[in-house]
């Protein structure tokens, strides 16, 4: 119980520190902004391709936008070593971690729900047709991506150059869940059926299941010196 | 035929181009390492006859 | 090191020979598929340090004893080496045979996405100072790396078998001649003993480098 | 030593790659003790504040508290840490830093002992403004809050006067001494500056280079000629 209730104070803490100081969502979005424009250059986006494209363009926007989330979370802590007093507080590294990528999460899914509508006006793509799956693909595909970005950004907030560093390591890790999610929203998109895509949503799931499971048995070494 | 082997030859040769490639690093990393520690080695002496003059001269006074 | 050194020397020599001179020229592709000998068992190589590196980050978590992470960080650099020379020579075969440099088939892809993981896991250690700490980050990033990079592999061939590419190197492996066989496994030992021989020299780097940061601590503790 | 130590670190050593920061360090600490760990920079005051305040584990050797692993959750709720960098959070008012630490110590009805706490440090007024407008003396009093509103039974003070404005101080060393006729913390603190230390302490334990090099109580002789003790920690023994 002690656990859960850890993991919750320690989401709340995080979301009201952005709530307060709007550090990532304002410059997440504005950035998310500026890549989709950056898009229209790269091809036709009033052609026919643009729907067989959509759900990679999608996701590159949300996992660019996201490392600029992730870089945040292990380092707002040290601003006066909080990051110490979380570690010495009685609660487990895997409740730290637990908090943070659910902060992270649902932070990175408020910033995504708000690029939908901009995207399907610029591009011309209906989201909305089967929103629930768009839903459940966005959240699996969205906690795969954050899990794995906040254990390293636990493991780079010491490090020089950590901007550039956290990307470069997320990115190669995180190719099964972005070419999942990117697959399946294609799919919806096109309005094909998904019910043929089931096998991505399988290994999406095990990617979540897998790397959630990893960063919590593993997170104590990375905290504790 | 020529032509293939052309291909084979640039395969091979880059393969050996890059192994000798590391390790000379390694051998120019190794030597780096060397020469500082023998500074820092010196260093250490040195701090330490140092302060080990400056502790008998306290003990003098 | 220096009967290691010679047999790996004897190794190589007669690798070259199983290759390039023992073992018969492939009939479709012709002499260029002898590529294949050093460069199949180089990927081969880099997946052993791997897991290699692997089991020493592991150990290092379990014991925290810098040896383990010593090994991990050599067996993981020198795996890059072989990774490297791998994609190297891959196109150059590509090119000859199917007149492509390069094509996103699974097996490409994930080699790729293995050699950047490589690069990430080093550019990180060099990024951290305190031998402690980079030890614990740098094992846990390899756990995430090495289960990550089976995940990849499988994604990828999902991805591909959806998307239909020209098949590079699709029989490579499947209807090999026993002379073949036997070339393959010759240079693949003699890539092995090379890799040992590295793993050795990068491991006596590693341990002065300890050497040195623990002298430079004592140094400034002085002061 | 009469009672049953509270801490006992056995055969400590610490390194940092192959330097050791403590090298076999052997130490017990009373309840109610107050123990002053003095040295020089760099001899491992602030190595051995962190392992006790469960930060980083011993390479070599253990440290319990009453048989305890220190990592043990328990353990981390007894503790209450003052260290040099205030473990606050800017964008959060004074409350709600408290808040957040009282979720994770688990502290039922944490909202009088908040309330208390922010009269102590003289904070209540100002108990709704974000931690970063306020001043410094303002913040080190948050960070005094924080580190003893869960009422800690031990307290780790790394340094920690050397960074306090008069009123922090003086409100620090009141806590440290305590009212007669209530139960004494035991108190484990750093510092580098030998009077402070013999004012405060019990007992005073001397570091150099990561060993132990004087451990022993604060008796009238020792106030009295602190000067060999000085020379322990001040001047390099060969």
């Amino acid at each position: 119980m002690g656990f859960l209730r850890a993991t919750l104070a320690i989401a709340l803490k995080d979301l009201r520190i952005e709530r307060r100081s709007r550090e990532v969502l304002n410059v997440a979005f504005s950035f998310a902004l500026v890549v989709l424009l950056l898009f229209s250059f790269t091809f036709d986006p009033s052609g026919e391709e643009t729907r067989a494209m959509s759900g990679g363009l999608l996701w590159l926007v949300f996992s660019f936008a996201g490392t600029l989330a992730l870089n945040r979370s292990f380092a707002r802590e040290t601003a006066n070593q909080c990051l110490d007093a979380l570690v010495s507080a009685p609660v487990s590294g895997a409740a730290v971690f637990l908090g943070k990528a659910l902060a992270n999460a649902l932070l990175l899914l408020a910033l995504e729900l708000a690029c939908l509508p901009v995207f399907g006006i610029f591009y011309n793509v209906r989201w909305s047709v089967s929103f629930g799956w768009l839903l459940l693909v966005m959240a699996l595909g969205t906690w795969g991506f954050t899990v794995v970005g906040t254990v390293f950004s636990a493991l780079t907030v010491n490090v020089a150059l950590r901007e550039i560093m956290l990307p470069l390591l997320v990115f190669p890790i995180t190719v099964p869940a972005l070419m999942a999610s990117v697959q399946l929203t294609t799919v919806l998109f096109t309005g094909e059926p998904i019910a043929a895509e089931m096998v991505w949503l399988r290994l999406l799931f095990g990617f979540d299941l897998i790397f959630t499971l990893l960063g919590l048995a593993l997170v104590e070494y990375v905290l504790v010196g | 035929m020529e032509e293939n082997l052309k291909w084979l030859w640039y395969a091979f040769s880059l393969a050996w181009v890059i192994h000798l490639l590391y390790v000379a690093s390694l051998g120019r990393r190794e030597k780096k390492l060397r020469e500082e520690l023998e500074a820092l080695k010196a260093m250490v002496e040195e701090r330490g006859r140092k302060q080990k003059a400056a502790g008998e001269a306290g003990l003098a006074l | 090191m220096k009967t290691l050194t010679a047999v790996t020397a004897v190794m190589m020599v007669a690798a070259l020979y199983l290759a390039f001179v023992w073992v018969p020229t492939e009939r479709s592709m012709g002499i260029v598929q002898r590529i294949f000998y050093f460069h199949m068992p180089s990927f081969v190589v880099a997946a052993v340090a791997i897991y290699v590196g692997l089991a020493a980050s592991i150990g290092y978590l379990a014991s925290r004893d810098l040896r383990f992470d010593e090994l991990a960080a050599s067996s993981i650099e020198v795996g890059l080496v072989f990774d490297t020379v791998n994609l190297a020579t891959g196109p150059l075969w590509a090119k000859p045979v199917w007149g492509i440099w390069w094509t996103w088939d699974p097996r490409l892809t994930s080699a790729f996405v293995l050699w950047l993981m490589f690069i990430g896991y080093l550019l990180l250690r060099r990024g951290m100072e305190e031998p402690g700490t980079r030890a614990a980050a740098s094992a846990v990033l390899t756990v995430f790396q090495a289960v990550g990079a089976v995940i990849v592999y499988m994604s990828n061939r999902l991805w591909r078998t959806q998307h239909p590419q020209p098949v590079i190197g699709g029989g490579a492996g499947s209807g090999l001649d026993r002379e073949m066989w036997v070339a393959l496994l010759g240079c693949l030992a003699a890539l092995l003993a090379l890799y040992i021989c590295l793993l050795q020299l990068r491991r006596r780097l590693e341990r002065l480098r300890r050497e040195t940061d623990g002298l430079r601590r004592t140094l400034y503790s002085m002061s | 030593m009469s009672a049953q130590p509270l801490l006992c670190a056995r055969g400590v050593w610490k390194f940092f790659g192959d330097f050791a920061a403590l090298r076999d360090i052997d130490l017990e600490i009373a309840p109610e003790a107050t123990l002053a760990l003095l040295g020089r920079n760099g001899a491992g005051k602030t190595t051995l504040l962190r392992m006790l305040a469960a930060l980083s584990s011993p390479s070599r050797g253990s440290i319990t508290a009453r048989g305890e692993p220190l990592r043990s959750e328990n353990y981390r709720r007894r503790i209450g840490v003052i260290s040099h960098d205030i473990w606050i959070y800017d964008e959060l008012t004074a409350q709600e830093n408290l808040d957040f630490f009282a979720g994770l110590y688990g502290i039922r009805k944490a909202a009088v002992r908040i309330s208390q706490w922010l009269e102590i440090t003289g904070l209540a007024r100002v108990r709704h403004r974000p931690a970063r407008e306020f001043s410094r003396g303002m913040r080190q009093r948050l960070a005094i809050a924080r580190a003893f509103f869960h009422e800690p039974e031990i307290l780790l003070l790394d340094e920690p006067f050397t960074a306090l404005d008069d009123q922090a101080a003086g409100l620090l060393r009141g806590l440290i001494a305590r009212p007669s006729g209530q139960p004494r913390r035991t108190i484990v603190l750093s510092t580098h500056q030998l009077q402070e230390a013999l004012g405060l302490a019990t007992e005073v334990a001397v570091l150099d280079r990561g060993r132990v090099a004087f451990r022993g109580p604060n008796t009238e002789d020792l106030r009295a000629s602190p000067g060999d003790l000085y020379k322990k920690f001040s001047e390099p023994t060969p």
